[in-house]
């Protein structure tokens, strides 16, 4: 599960890390507001952000700098209602613009093969982090957290003078220890802090220095791990949650919506993601991923039924299903029932094998649905129907 | 021989007496895989499987009156890690986790504990394995196997059905079946299984069967090229039409940043010299093509 | 560093466990105050429990139960002022006496061979484990926590089975965890329930029902540990404590007072203890082991000298420095302005050799000091000068 | 030969800008051991002992620019664990920490971390090691010292210095003297110096020197009885006349429970046909009746 900036900036703050102050404003007004509060503290500028799950936003124009309350009301105004990869922004941050004298990345990823915590560090802050993996990976510092201790004292020593921070060590130290700390504390798969920024600050007597903060966060929490943290649920931001992915995991589903035509059900991931590839091999373009899950019961086949029909670019649907846990029968059911219910006419192409397959081909027989026996067969069926449905002769395809 | 599993094999079900693995205990039973014991905390003395498996509180106790080898668990993700590190330092030593939705940072460090410990783990959220006309652990459908030469790998669940029945009903049959689980942090990759299935005199071909998200098929292949030249392999990725950053149901399942794609991963196994099959249904032709049966 | 029973019980509270209420009386008045509030919420008896550093209260009649009030306060008279194995009873314990269905003992210790937190239980609890252990060993459940992730659950529930709990498995599961977090939350290198009982409750309407107790409990915290935890310095019990310790602490020095009359001061625990050894073997008695650790300077030495002089039977004093960090030449230089300092005239016998021997010869030569080249030369010669201070020409001993 | 510091020693000083880290340095220095490099976080750059080492801010720096394979700690406590945990994370096989005062429970994990990174650890709250005539690492005096076959391995600080002397005096030289520390928990045990010394061929004669608290000593004669027959031994156990409960300055020397006494120490010994000394001057012709020199 992906958070918001400002969720991701509380986490950090809550772990000890330095993150300087923030209001999250949900219109033109509220940001004045901020700007005013903000500017009043002696700012010189505050910046606006749009808040969105999705990257690229500064180029996007969802970040601007405003050195008055008017300035600032006036780019929330701009930015909030924005169109960003296809998510419209429905809130911003207002915050001091920082004076920043060096950005710095600092990232911290579950690495898979080597099974522990990868601390990446690039004194080359500010830029996506694969963008220099791919053109300089020697400027990338990477350590692995102890997978028992967490990241050592000396780890994060060598990471800081590994960046250039020997004149911050003490607070590179607490803030790289903390970022794998909130890490651990969270559950969260990626922790990242781009840029951690050296920044001057003006003391009221005029007088300046340079400290370490953390001006933008970016958190994922692994989703295997929500039960154990049901406080962090509440991170979860429904305004940019299509509906059906929310009515998906309310039914256990595993759902993902796609651009093209051809329905898709299927039992198992990497079965549904076979099933996707093959019916793009036979022409077609898969309108979803969907994983009913194992064992599932007639009432969950409707359930998934109901999430596929709610997108209208859909012209035809398969059903693939190999049993195991799952019983065929109880799937056969559940299609059954499920177009009594249905209120759109959608053809369907079905494919029951494994555990009760006999008893299900009975009832799809009798039922009148379209079958077929191998799952190459069944996508070329179903890129067919869909053809028939479409009168030009070849999938619809929305623009984005 | 085979891998894994297979005629040495002494099971113990770990959660017997919960709904899955109650269900799964029974086809494993009927299936011929040695069954020896079972293990639920506070139900020791009694049985499982009408009267046929003996329940004990603990993995120890299980061990030391039934001489169990092998742990197959069912426990739910909240105290799975915990009944991992029980079968390990009961001193079990192939330990199958088919539990999903474990946190991964779970994982980091019971896949630690459980390597220090000795043991070799397979999952968590995989099917288990099978070695056709011996044993199966875990929810593998028995029907789909047929004894064979050939050794498959997989990271996914009813992909993997899908690939076997192909196989089976092409009259290429299989050494053993393992399914390492979709999770991000499994206990046994790739590489440790082909090692075994290298190793293992009646294991002629592989297959592996990978999906999109992290690097475990290039790891494979870089392995094979080097320690398994003159066996023949066929691969299938699944995701090929995967967008990147959603993730595919698996928890491991994800593209980001550009890497983990399909076609990263085809292209690496081609350079390993290894054929990667269109569909499922190709595999068999692939196979033969490379000189099985 | 040995802490009082209900300090002990305070920190397993802390860490979840369940203690039964407790309050501590210094005079038979609280005591009394105490009882009659724990009679009034209807417990049927108290327990009045002498607090003291040493085992084996009850035997020597520290522990006594108490049915009213009166005969608690008389109860706290007897014990307070007690003394038990050489300990003055300053303060008791008095909480509601438990109805004892099992007493378990239950403890964790560190095993240096296997450098692990070992857990130790035994269902024949409120024996001293070590007799259980010489006696019946099977009888002692053992396991090791992991050295990285504490007790685990399936170590917990297989001590809970081991000890016959199987009907308090989550209270016997929390507790043996409980007690390996103590353990690790306050540096301890022994945490003891003994007993750990089961215990028989009436609710206010006449129902019973059993549960786990820790009935008492015994915590060591690891002296090199007390620096992180400054909390913990303040259940140091200064009663019990002799005032040449507290001094010998302040000031650096490993000290132990001891029965003999040959007083010593060396530089090392090992050449302490050994020579101490070697007085034993001359026919002597030492009077303390006294290290004075490494680098110790002249101040050092004095105060050292001030500690063996403080017992009034020492009749001889032996110096035995080995130079390494420690310079001869500064212990000579300490020996000759304490001597300067010392009310008492006590015949000294000093051995230095190693780093700045030669001028530590000198200094003592012209100071006049009595030398010895070897430690079995200087043994000798302080046991002698001992017998020569004691006109019955043995050491003297006081009883015990 | 020799064994833990030798000829091929290159040693790295961590804590070498600190009071005691730079006098014993120099001492090192004097006696010619091979001191490359210090490290002191935040002092990289600089130099120390007169110019004639470099300091580093990294442990790994210093490996990488300077070889160094060896590393002695002087850091405090609160910061020697971390300095252990550098050290082996950078690839420093041999560690000795001469550092007093750690909590018993920081070395728990330190000493698993350290061992499953390969290294060695020695101590800590040890004098460090001397392998005479050649190089000398820790707080041992040199001029005790004499080169020779005999090897010395001790619990305790001064107490050595007086063994050793003594068998210097006597003109019985040493091969390396070793001590492995008086905390409760080591990095290395006697059995792991014992085992370094049987396999080293210049090493023809072994000192033990033990104390109360704990079963290092007997675990030891029960190893020696097994593996060093025919190599002739001599022992010394201090704290005969210690008395019960209470802690004898070393964390490690206690006895408690009636175990650790010097009497069983002393008898687990003789059992393996190694002789105690009653004092240590006696150490010399106990080694000279065992047939050294």
């Amino acid at each position: 599960m992906k958070i918001q900036e400002a969720d991701a900036k509380g986490l950090l703050l809550a772990q000890g890390l330095p993150v300087p102050p923030w209001v999250v404003a949900r219109t033109a007004a509220e940001a004045r507001a901020a700007a005013e509060r903000i500017l009043a503290t002696g700012a010189e500028r505050v910046v606006v952000k749009a808040q969105v799950l999705v990257g690229g936003r500064g180029k996007a124009g969802g970040v601007k700098l405003a050195g008055s309350a008017t300035e600032a009301e006036g780019a929330a105004r701009q930015i909030l209602g924005m169109d960003i990869k296809g998510i419209t922004v429905r809130k911003v941050l207002v915050g001091e613009a920082a004076d920043i004298v060096t950005e710095i990345y600092l990232g911290a990823v579950l690495d898979r093969a080597a099974r522990r915590i990868l601390l990446m560090g690039s004194a080359e802050g500010g830029v996506e982090i694969e963008q220099v993996a791919a053109e300089r990976p020697e400027a990338i510092v990477r350590i692995h957290a102890h997978p028992f201790l967490g990241l050592l004292d000396w780890q994060a020593r060598q990471m800081a003078f590994g960046l250039g921070l020997a004149a911050h060590r003490a607070a590179a130290v607490a803030i790289a220890k903390g970022l794998v700390r909130t890490m651990l504390a969270y559950d969260a798969d990626l922790v990242e802090i781009n840029p951690l920024a050296v920044v001057r600050t003006r003391a009221a007597d005029g007088t300046e220095s340079l400290a370490l903060q953390c001006l933008d966060a970016k958190i994922t929490i692994d989703d295997s791990a929500l039960p154990r943290h049901p406080d962090l649920e509440s991170l979860r931001d429904l305004d940019e949650e299509d509906p059906t992915d929310a009515a998906a995991r309310a039914e256990g589903i595993s759902f993902i919506k796609l651009d093209g035509t051809i329905g898709c059900m299927v039992n198992g991931a990497g079965l549904a993601m076979t099933t996707m590839d093959l019916v793009k091999r036979a022409g077609g373009e898969p309108a979803n991923f969907l994983d009913i899950g194992g064992g599932a019961r007639a009432d969950r086949v409707a359930a998934a039924m109901r999430l596929i029909l709610s997108d209208p670019k859909v012209e035809a649907i398969l059903v693939n299903i190999f049993g195991g846990i799952t019983r065929g029968d109880e799937v056969a059911h559940g299609l059954i029932e499920a177009r009594g219910q249905q209120t759109r006419e959608v053809p369907m192409v079905v494919r029951i094998v494994g555990t009760n397959a006999e008893e299900a081909a009975r009832l799809l027989t009798e039922a009148r649905f379209e079958t077929a026996t191998s799952l190459d067969e069944a996508a070329a069926k179903a890129v067919a129907a869909a053809q028939r449905t479409t009168p030009s002769g070849s999938p619809s395809r929305s623009p984005r | 021989m085979s891998i894994l599993v297979g005629r040495d094999t002494r099971l113990m079900v770990q959660g017997i007496t919960g709904r899955e693995g109650e269900f799964h205990s029974r086809a494993m039973v009927e299936y011929g895989t040695p069954l020896v014991a079972g293990v639920t905390p506070g139900k020791g003395g009694q049985t499982a499987i009408d009267g046929r498996v003996p329940v004990f509180d603990t993995v120890a106790e299980a061990v030391t009156q039934t001489g169990a080898n092998t742990s197959c668990i069912y426990v739910p993700a909240a105290g799975a890690p915990d009944a991992i590190l029980e079968a390990a330092g009961a001193g079990i030593a192939t330990i199958f986790c088919i539990t999903e939705g474990i946190p991964a940072l779970d994982m980091l460090t019971t896949v630690k504990a459980v390597r220090a410990a000795g043991a070799r783990l397979i999952g968590p959220n995989c099917p288990g394995a099978t070695s056709p006309g011996r044993a199966k652990v875990g929810i593998i459908p028995g029907s789909i196997h047929r004894e064979g030469r050939v050794g498959v790998v997989s990271r996914s669940g009813t992909l993997t059905y899908e690939a076997v029945q192909a196989m089976t009903d092409a009259g290429i049959g299989q050494s053993t079946c393992v399914g390492i689980g979709g999770d991000p942090i499994v206990g046994s990759t790739f590489v440790d299984v082909l090692e075994l299935f290298g190793a293992d005199p009646e294991t002629e071909a592989i297959v592996l069967i990978g999906e999109i998200g992290g690097a475990a098929e290039e790891a494979a292949a870089a392995w094979a090229l080097e320690h398994l030249r003159g066996v023949p392999m066929a691969a299938f990725i699944a995701g090929r039409t995967a967008p990147e950053g959603k993730r595919m149901g698996h928890a491991g399942a994800i593209i980001s940043g550009g890497s983990g794609t399909a076609a990263g991963k085809v292209a690496a196994l081609e350079a390993a010299g290894i054929h990667v099959a269109g569909s499922p249904t190709e595999i068999p032709a692939l196979l033969r093509a490379a000189g099985v049966g």
